[in-house]
């Protein structure tokens, strides 16, 4: 075996290799649809492109995948993120709307502060549920799921706020050194995230509990503990998501507010590579696997997808997607060509009982 | 002896996994009514031609033949229909279903599509009864022990009429009795014709009952020998690759006085520590550098005695004193905090965390102890797991891959890595040398000894009375959940005696010293 | 050296310890039924638990399919879609002329031959069950708009009279026929769990799939058998809701996949698998019905209360469904 | 006047009307004012509502309508999610003897009579008067007018009514092209992106079209950040009229909006106790709505409720 043929084989056994692939390719697709696809210009200062478009977009995602990530990796799972999403924004914007001077930045700051209080909280309930009396995490983060969208709700009183508040837009829509400080938002999370996890021992001690919590709890691991934790985290990602999609739009809308985006974010991670059943999580995955949806929904619109088509062009996609990163389709694929009969699949996956 | 054809063969069987060749061109075969024993070392490739010959992976190269036939099995379903039924290392069964279930599932009787219940529960007691067990069928297997899982394997094993019967490692977890119990259904087999392939460590199990011996080395084929012929050492000069001198030095070490360890206060001591429905309760002092076996029967409790120091499961009550002064033990993170370790009999369910590579399950209780914002430096990290996959000879010697793609030995040796790392001054093992080949084995006794001489306290558990006595400078006897008697090991102390403690269970007025 | 036999094994109490998360649902839920009851005086009329079935009927069918999935460990998000795409296609055939029988026929076949495809991905592609269903989930929504973005009405004759049939006492106390479909599918279900030898293999790879593959089960078979059966159900389901509905409408049935859920794990069935009865789903998706039951009662909530209560009470139940099961462990 | 005896559900003959209300849920604005409306009028007119929150789901009307039913509740009133399915339950309503007003979305029943009325706007007219109002603008266009629509929820349907009538108004002139039309889901934060792309896939948009303001005020965050001026470089059309939006027209950014009132609430109130009398009212009642363009937007603002 020659030097470039391993190099490539290690390269193709990389991880990321695949989803990283596949979102190339989407990306060509595009441009070869659209040529200026990925055209960026230089405006007032401020980079525009859609490239940078899908970027500052798939912040909010970025956001909750990050912390999602952490809580599947635990073997558990958190639906209530989109309703957290709702809640901080609702506050963050009610209070903001009650200010005399909404411009200010203090108030905007306090604003930001209490409603990230109030996320962490109900993380942290979400936590006590899981972790402490071990509920499953599905059904735990459900009663969250529906009563948070009641809850946003009831901070709005159902209606629509709308508020003029410079710092808080500049969340949303706000440029640094040329780009959306979005994209910074994200990335400084994303950082915050991955040194938070695997410059501590928490990365580790995570995939450990979610990998068999039984054998973890014997090594002396305090999983409960480690599993509260990360729905707090979860809860904070979904919080800064949620005042990032409210900027956007410079209103809370308690029930449109990260709709669905729970289930975004779950593609994500898995389209990343961290399994669903727990254990090893891949942050870089994650943000390829929102990059890659982010990039699916803009191609949508870009392409001028009819509405009645475009869910089932989403469902080709994230198939062919998985297809391609699912080590068992290529090792057939590859043996199709080499003309050897299939072999067996196995599920070399010994199932670890997580709790409920 | 059989001069029969043989009923299966293998011929140039390879086998590589991602960066391990497992296999390299081995050959095999097995005739009718012949007990075949496949030796070799921990990672060997024992496990992988088993799997390979079951059709749970498929080779890389190589023939397989059965009855002449040429087959290629897709899985353990075809095999199983072929007429070769097979007890896997590790016991793999469902712990949520229940007994009778586990034995009959998939060939259950049945009328119109309908499966019989009544009649599952009698066959499953009637094939149990062959056993000399008594269980309740209808319970789920995962209330019962490692080890009656294990004979429940091997009852559904021999329950398929099968024309090749293969038992890898079934007597790990077993002790005499019941390893008694199967040998006599193994002959009874091999005399009605069964092919049968039997996987073990235990060299004197070997001798006792193959009448051929293929040995493995590093996947590839040693050779294959009728077992008359092949004198115990020289098998294991063949297993190792190499001369053996390990047993010397351990014998000197047990039988020594006691009376100076026991002076000054106990390192843990235990009062009227227990669980119900568990065990019941007990007193049991441990001085610092004491090695203390635990001996007793399947299901004795033995387990549940070291569950209980460790906080794995809670007690209902008693005192604990550490260092003489009261403390609590109610939990694993407790226990390892006031230096206690505990390496469970059940590896893969209690023990390894199977995602993760060697290294992070090395330093995985060491990291717990300190807490996730004091991560271990990574050269530290190296540096230890360097050293413990040396001294355990551990294979392969990548610390970096998935503790799963470890063989069974292997991963045991991780385990016991992981909690030498945390230099814990009581050590509790439960079965450490179960599946551990007889080179490692002699050098886990070896360390055991060694760490005792160092200071530590080990608490001892194992099936094998012999390794228990070679050891212990005391012996706690477990019968029927309780502690019944507590023996100094001294010259007069035996196996017989200890079997006859355990039979009679008279023997109270030693216990509580 | 001899050994005695062993007698091992804990024989203490004999008949609860699996059953307990089931009786515990059991139980919290007559209290509920007690609460309504003793809140509201029309709450205790015989219809009013009539109609908790004849308006869950679909629900129930589609939670049974759920469980033999959830059994197996996995999980199918697409039962929604599937059910809203079989009362499109029943309801744009029915309007383009065809007869019900065959209509019938095609609608039944199609939820089934999804989930087989799903079942295949899952199986030999080893591809996540949430991903898989996940894509089918978006195919069969697009599927339904696809179809046509308004709803369709049906206004066959056989439609019509299975939607208002009422079986019982007409001016009274009635039930649908789509209820005794779903009884019919609850006890097949039951049968087939307790007594085949699929049902079986469905608990086995629930506890261990690994295991179960060495032990020689047909691990795939029996997979890919689960995601049919669920798609089966969630195409039964789609016909009982055209009939609740006499219609197809493109929208229907979103978000049904977590009602579904949620009944089946109130149920007492376990996410992870292995563990569960269809009687504990039945349980669950009671439950699911009194709580909207009790609210419309009510009748005093707005509507972000009314989700909080939802979501309150959901909490209640299953906290207290978990302290009782604590409680007896 | 009413002689109120209270006590648990609605018995019949104690003068004081219940009535059991279905609201589709609370998706926007919109809804949660045309709720608002319905409360306050129940409450000022002496109806006891009984108010259920289907939460966008069919099925979950139904179960409301059957329990109301139980309940012996004096009128049903409803906004249906959809328009089909519903002759089963409201059979069961009209053999209980309760009669059926619906409001704001009506139903496709092909018997009328399970019904005595329906109270809402006319979502195809309102598509229709947004329609109109471009053709009258761009009468002396030449050139072709490039037009983009921001749609509501697919199938929902407003979206496909509005847009159904603003393409049959704009077929009066050949020079009206709709070059793009996505669904915008009814929120600002779909508005907005869809636009975006909407401005990057096509270099000349002239007219948005937008089903609801929600979506046009997120769309204008678009066309500024793209470096345009709504409502001069782009003339944006939306329905509704809530507060926003009409902010938004009075400053100039939105050109024209076609109003969707959401207070049923008082008509509703009064057509049931006509109902509940034993009265004849016409099968189809239309809200009074009405237009606006920038001008009258800055004079209707002040006493704007919602
Ligand atoms: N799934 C796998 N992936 C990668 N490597 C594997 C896998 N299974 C086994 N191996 C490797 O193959 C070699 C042979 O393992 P095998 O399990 O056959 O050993 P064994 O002889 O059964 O040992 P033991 O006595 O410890 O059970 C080992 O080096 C092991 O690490
Ligand atoms: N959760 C449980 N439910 C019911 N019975 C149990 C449970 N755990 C253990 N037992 C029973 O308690 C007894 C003691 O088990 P334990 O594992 O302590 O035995 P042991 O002496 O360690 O034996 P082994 O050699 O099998 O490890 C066994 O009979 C076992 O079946
Ligand atoms: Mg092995
Ligand atoms: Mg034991």
């Amino acid at each position: 075996m020659n030097d470039t043929t391993s190099r490539y084989r290690t390269m193709i056994g990389h991880r990321l290799f695949w989803p990283a692939a596949v979102l190339f390719v989407m990306l060509a697709a595009n441009t070869i649809y659209r040529p200026g696809f990925l055209s960026i210009e230089l405006k007032d200062g401020h980079l525009y492109g859609t490239p940078i478009d899908i970027l500052r977009l798939s912040a909010p995602l970025i956001l909750v995948a990050l912390g999602m990530t952490l809580v599947i990796s635990t073997g558990g799972i958190d639906l209530s993120v989109g309703s957290l999403c709702a809640i901080s924004g609702a506050i963050a914007c009610m209070y903001i709307s009650k200010q005399p001077d909404q411009n200010s930045l203090g108030v905007v700051l306090t604003a930001l502060a209490m409603a990230m209080g109030i996320a962490l909280v109900l993380g942290a309930w979400n936590g006590v549920l899981v972790a402490v009396i071990g509920i499953q995490p599905i059904i735990a983060t459900l009663i969250l799921m529906v009563a948070g969208r009641g809850l946003a709700q009831l901070i709005t009183q159902g209606q629509i706020i709308t508020i003029n508040s410079e710092p808080f837009r500049a969340i949303g829509l706000g440029h640094l050194l040329t780009l959306p400080l979005a994209i910074f938002i994200a990335l400084a999370a994303a950082l915050l995230v991955a040194a938070f996890t695997r410059r501590t021992a928490l990365g580790m001690i995570v995939e450990s509990v979610g990998g068999n919590a039984e054998a973890s709890r014997l090594a002396g691991i305090r999983s409960g503990r480690v599993v509260f934790l990360t729905y707090v985290l979860s809860a904070g990602c979904a919080a800064i998501a949620g005042f990032m999609m409210t900027a956007n739009v410079s209103s809370a809308d308690g029930n449109a507010v990260g709709l669905w985006v729970e289930l975004d974010a779950i593609l994500a991670v898995v389209i990343g590579g961290t399994s669903l059943a727990g254990g090893r999580f891949f942050l870089g995955g994650t943000i390829i696997g929102a990059l890659i949806i982010q990039t699916l929904t803009t191609t949508v619109y870009a392409m001028d997808i009819s509405p009645q088509t475009s869910l089932l062009f989403k469902a080709v996609v994230v198939i062919a997607v998985c297809l391609i990163q699912a080590p068992a389709f290529r090792a057939r694929f590859r043996r199709r060509r080499r003309n050897v009969p299939p072999p067996a699949t196995i599920a070399d996956k010994p199932k670890e009982q997580v709790p409920a | 002896m059989t001069d029969s054809r043989p009923v299966l063969t293998m011929t140039g069987i390879s086998k590589s996994f991602p960066g391990v060749r497992a296999l390299h061109d081995v050959n095999f075969r097995l005739f009718p009514g012949e007990v075949h024993a496949l030796m070799g070392e921990n990672g060997a490739g024992k496990s992988t031609l088993i799997k390979v010959l079951t059709g749970v992976y498929d080779t890389d190269g190589g023939a397989i033949t059965l009855d002449g036939e040429p087959v290629s099995f897709t899985g353990p379903m075809q095999a199983t229909a072929a007429g070769v039924s097979t007890v896997f290392q590790e016991v793999n069964l469902c712990t949520n279903l229940s007994v009778a279930e586990n034995i009959f599932i998939g060939r259950e009787p049945r009328v119109f599509g309908a499966v019989r219940w009544g009649e599952v529960r009698r066959r499953a007691r009637a094939l149990l009864a062959r056993l000399d067990l008594d269980l309740d069928v209808s319970a789920p297997l995962g209330s019962y022990s490692l080890a009656i899982q294990q004979m429940v394997a091997i009852a559904r094993a021999i329950d398929i009429k099968a024309r090749v019967l293969i038992l890898d490692e079934p007597t790990s977890s077993l002790d005499a009795g019941e390893v008694a119990q199967l040998f006599r259904i193994m002959r009874q087999l091999r005399d009605e014709g069964i092919a049968i392939l039997f996987v073990t460590h235990f060299l004197d199990q070997v001798y006792e009952i193959a009448d051929r011996i293929t040995v493995l080395r590093n996947g590839g084929l040693v050779g294959e020998y009728l077992t008359t012929e092949l004198p115990q050492l020289s098998l294991v000069e063949r297993m190792i690759g190499k001369e053996l001198d390990v047993l010397e030095g351990i014998e000197e070490h047990s039988r020594r006085d006691l009376t100076a360890l026991e002076e000054g206060t106990p390192l843990v001591a235990v009062s009227n520590f227990g669980r119900s429905g568990a065990v019941e309760p007990f007193s049991l002092t441990i001085h610092s550098g004491e090695v203390v076996g635990l001996a007793g029967l399947l299901g004795s409790g033995r387990t549940e005695v070291a569950r209980l120091l460790f906080g794995a499961d809670r007690a209902d009550g008693g005192e604990v004193a550490v260092d003489g002064t009261a403390s609590s033990l109610r939990t694993p993170a407790q226990a390892i905090d006031h230096g206690v370790g505990f390496c469970s009999e059940n590896r893969r369910a209690e023990g390894i965390v199977a995602d993760l590579s060697v290294r992070e399950n090395m330093i995985l209780a060491m990291q717990a102890a300190r807490g996730w914002l004091r991560p271990i430096p990574r050269r530290r990290q190296d540096e230890l797991v360097d050293k413990y996959v040396k001294a355990l000879n551990i294979r392969p010697a990548d610390p970096e891959v998935p503790v799963r793609n470890l063989s069974g030995g292997n991963q045991q040796k991780v385990l016991l890595a992981r909690w030498l790392i945390t230099e814990p001054r009581l050590l509790i093992l439960d079965e450490p040398t179960r599946g551990i080949d007889i080179g490692a084995k002699t050098e886990i006794q070896k360390l055991v000894a060694q760490l005792s001489d160092g200071g530590m306290a080990v608490l001892f558990i194992s099936a094998e009375l012999e390794e228990v006595l070679r050891l212990s400078h005391k012996v706690a006897v477990m019968r029927d959940r309780q502690m019944v008697a507590q023996l100094a090991n001294d010259e007069s102390l035996d196996a017989d005696r200890i079997m006859q403690t355990i039979a009679s269970g008279s023997h109270r007025e030693e216990a509580d010293r | 050296m001899t050994t005695g036999s062993l007698t091992a094994g804990r024989t203490r109490f004999r008949l609860p310890r699996k059953q307990i998360p089931v009786l515990a649902t059991l139980a919290l839920l007559l209290v509920m039924y007690a609460i309504g009851v003793s809140q509201y005086t029309a709450f205790s009329n015989v219809q009013v638990i009539f109609n908790v079935f004849i308006d869950n009927g679909f629900l129930l069918v589609v939670a049974v399919g759920m469980t033999f999935v959830i059994l197996t460990g996995g999980i199918d998000l697409s039962v929604g879609s599937v059910v809203a795409m079989t009362a499109m296609v029943s309801a744009a055939l029915l309007q383009d002329g065809m007869p019900a029988p065959l209509v019938l026929v095609i609608a039944l076949l199609i939820g089934p031959t999804l989930g087989l495809l799903m079942g295949c991905a899952i199986h030999f592609f080893e591809i996540q069950p949430f991903i898989v269903t996940l894509a089918g989930m978006f195919f069969a929504r697009g599927m339904c708009t696809f179809i046509s973005g308004a709803s369709i009405p049906i206004t066959d004759g056989f439609w019509t009279r299975m939607s208002q049939e009422r079986i019982g006492n007409p001016q009274g106390n009635f039930v649908s026929i789509s209820v005794l479909i779903a009884f019919v599918v609850v006890c097949i279900a039951a049968y087939t769990l307790a007594y085949t030898r699929l049902g079986r293999n469905v608990y086995a790879i629930g506890g261990n799939p690994q295991s179960a593959l060495l032990m020689g089960l047909p691990v795939g078979r029996t997979r890919i058998a689960v995601y049919t059966i669920s798609g089966l159900c969630s195409a039964i389901g789609g016909i009982l809701l055209s009939f609740y509905t006499l219609s197809g409408a493109p929208l229907i049935a979103v978000g049904m996949e977590l009602d579904v859920i949620a009944a089946v794990v109130i149920g007492g069935t376990v996410l992870t698998g292995g563990a569960g009865y269809v009687f504990g789903t039945v349980l669950g998706v009671l439950v699911l019905g009194v709580i909207q039951t009790l609210i419309t009662f009510d009748g005093s909530l707005s509507s972000w209360w009314t989700k909080i209560v939802i979501g309150g009470l959901l909490f209640a139940f299953i906290l207290l469904q978990r302290l009782i099961g604590i409680r007896y462990k | 006047g009413n002689s109120d005896t209270g006590g648990g559900g609605g018995t019949k003959d104690d003068g004081k009307i219940t009535m059991g209300f279905s609201q589709v849920g609370a998706e926007s604005g919109w809804r949660t004012a045309n709720t608002t409306s319905i409360k306050e009028s129940a409450a000022a007119a002496g109806v006891e509502l009984k108010f259920d929150d289907a939460q966008q789901k069919q099925e979950n009307q139904i179960k409301a309508i059957r329990n109301y039913i139980q309940q012996k509740v004096d009128v049903i009133a409803f906004s249906p999610v959809v328009e089909s399915g519903w002759d089963t339950v409201l059979k069961e309503a009209k053999d209980a003897k309760i009669p059926v007003i619906l409001t704001d979305r009506s139903v496709d029943s092909a018997d009328k009579t399970l019904y005595k009325t329906f109270l809402g706007s006319d979502f195809v007219k309102e598509g229709k008067l947004a329609g109109e109002w471009l053709v009258e603008q761009k009468k002396s266009a030449t050139g072709t007018v490039n037009i983009v629509e921001l749609q509501g929820n697919t199938g929902a349907a407003p979206a496909n009514d509005r847009k159904k009538g603003f393409g049959e108004a704009i077929a009066a002139n050949p020079n009206l092209k709709i070059i793009a039309s996505q669904p915008g889901d009814f929120t600002r934060a779909g508005g907005k992106q869809v636009m975006e792309q909407f401005l990057k896939a096509n270099p000349k948009i002239d007219v948005l079209f937008a089903h609801n303001d929600d979506m046009g005020l997120g769309a204008i965050e678009a066309i500024t950040a793209a470096g345009k001026v709504p409502g001069k470089d782009i003339t944006i059309i939306t329905v509704d009229a809530v507060k926003d939006g009409m902010q938004a027209l009075a400053d100039g950014k939105f050109n024209f909006i076609a109003e969707c009132s959401p207070l049923l609430g008082p008509q509703l109130m009064d057509l049931a106790k006509k109902v509940h009398a034993g009265e004849e009212v016409p099968p189809r009642i239309e809200t009074e709505e009405t237009t606006f363009t920038t001008e009258q937007a800055k004079e209707a603002l002040p006493n704007r409720k919602y």
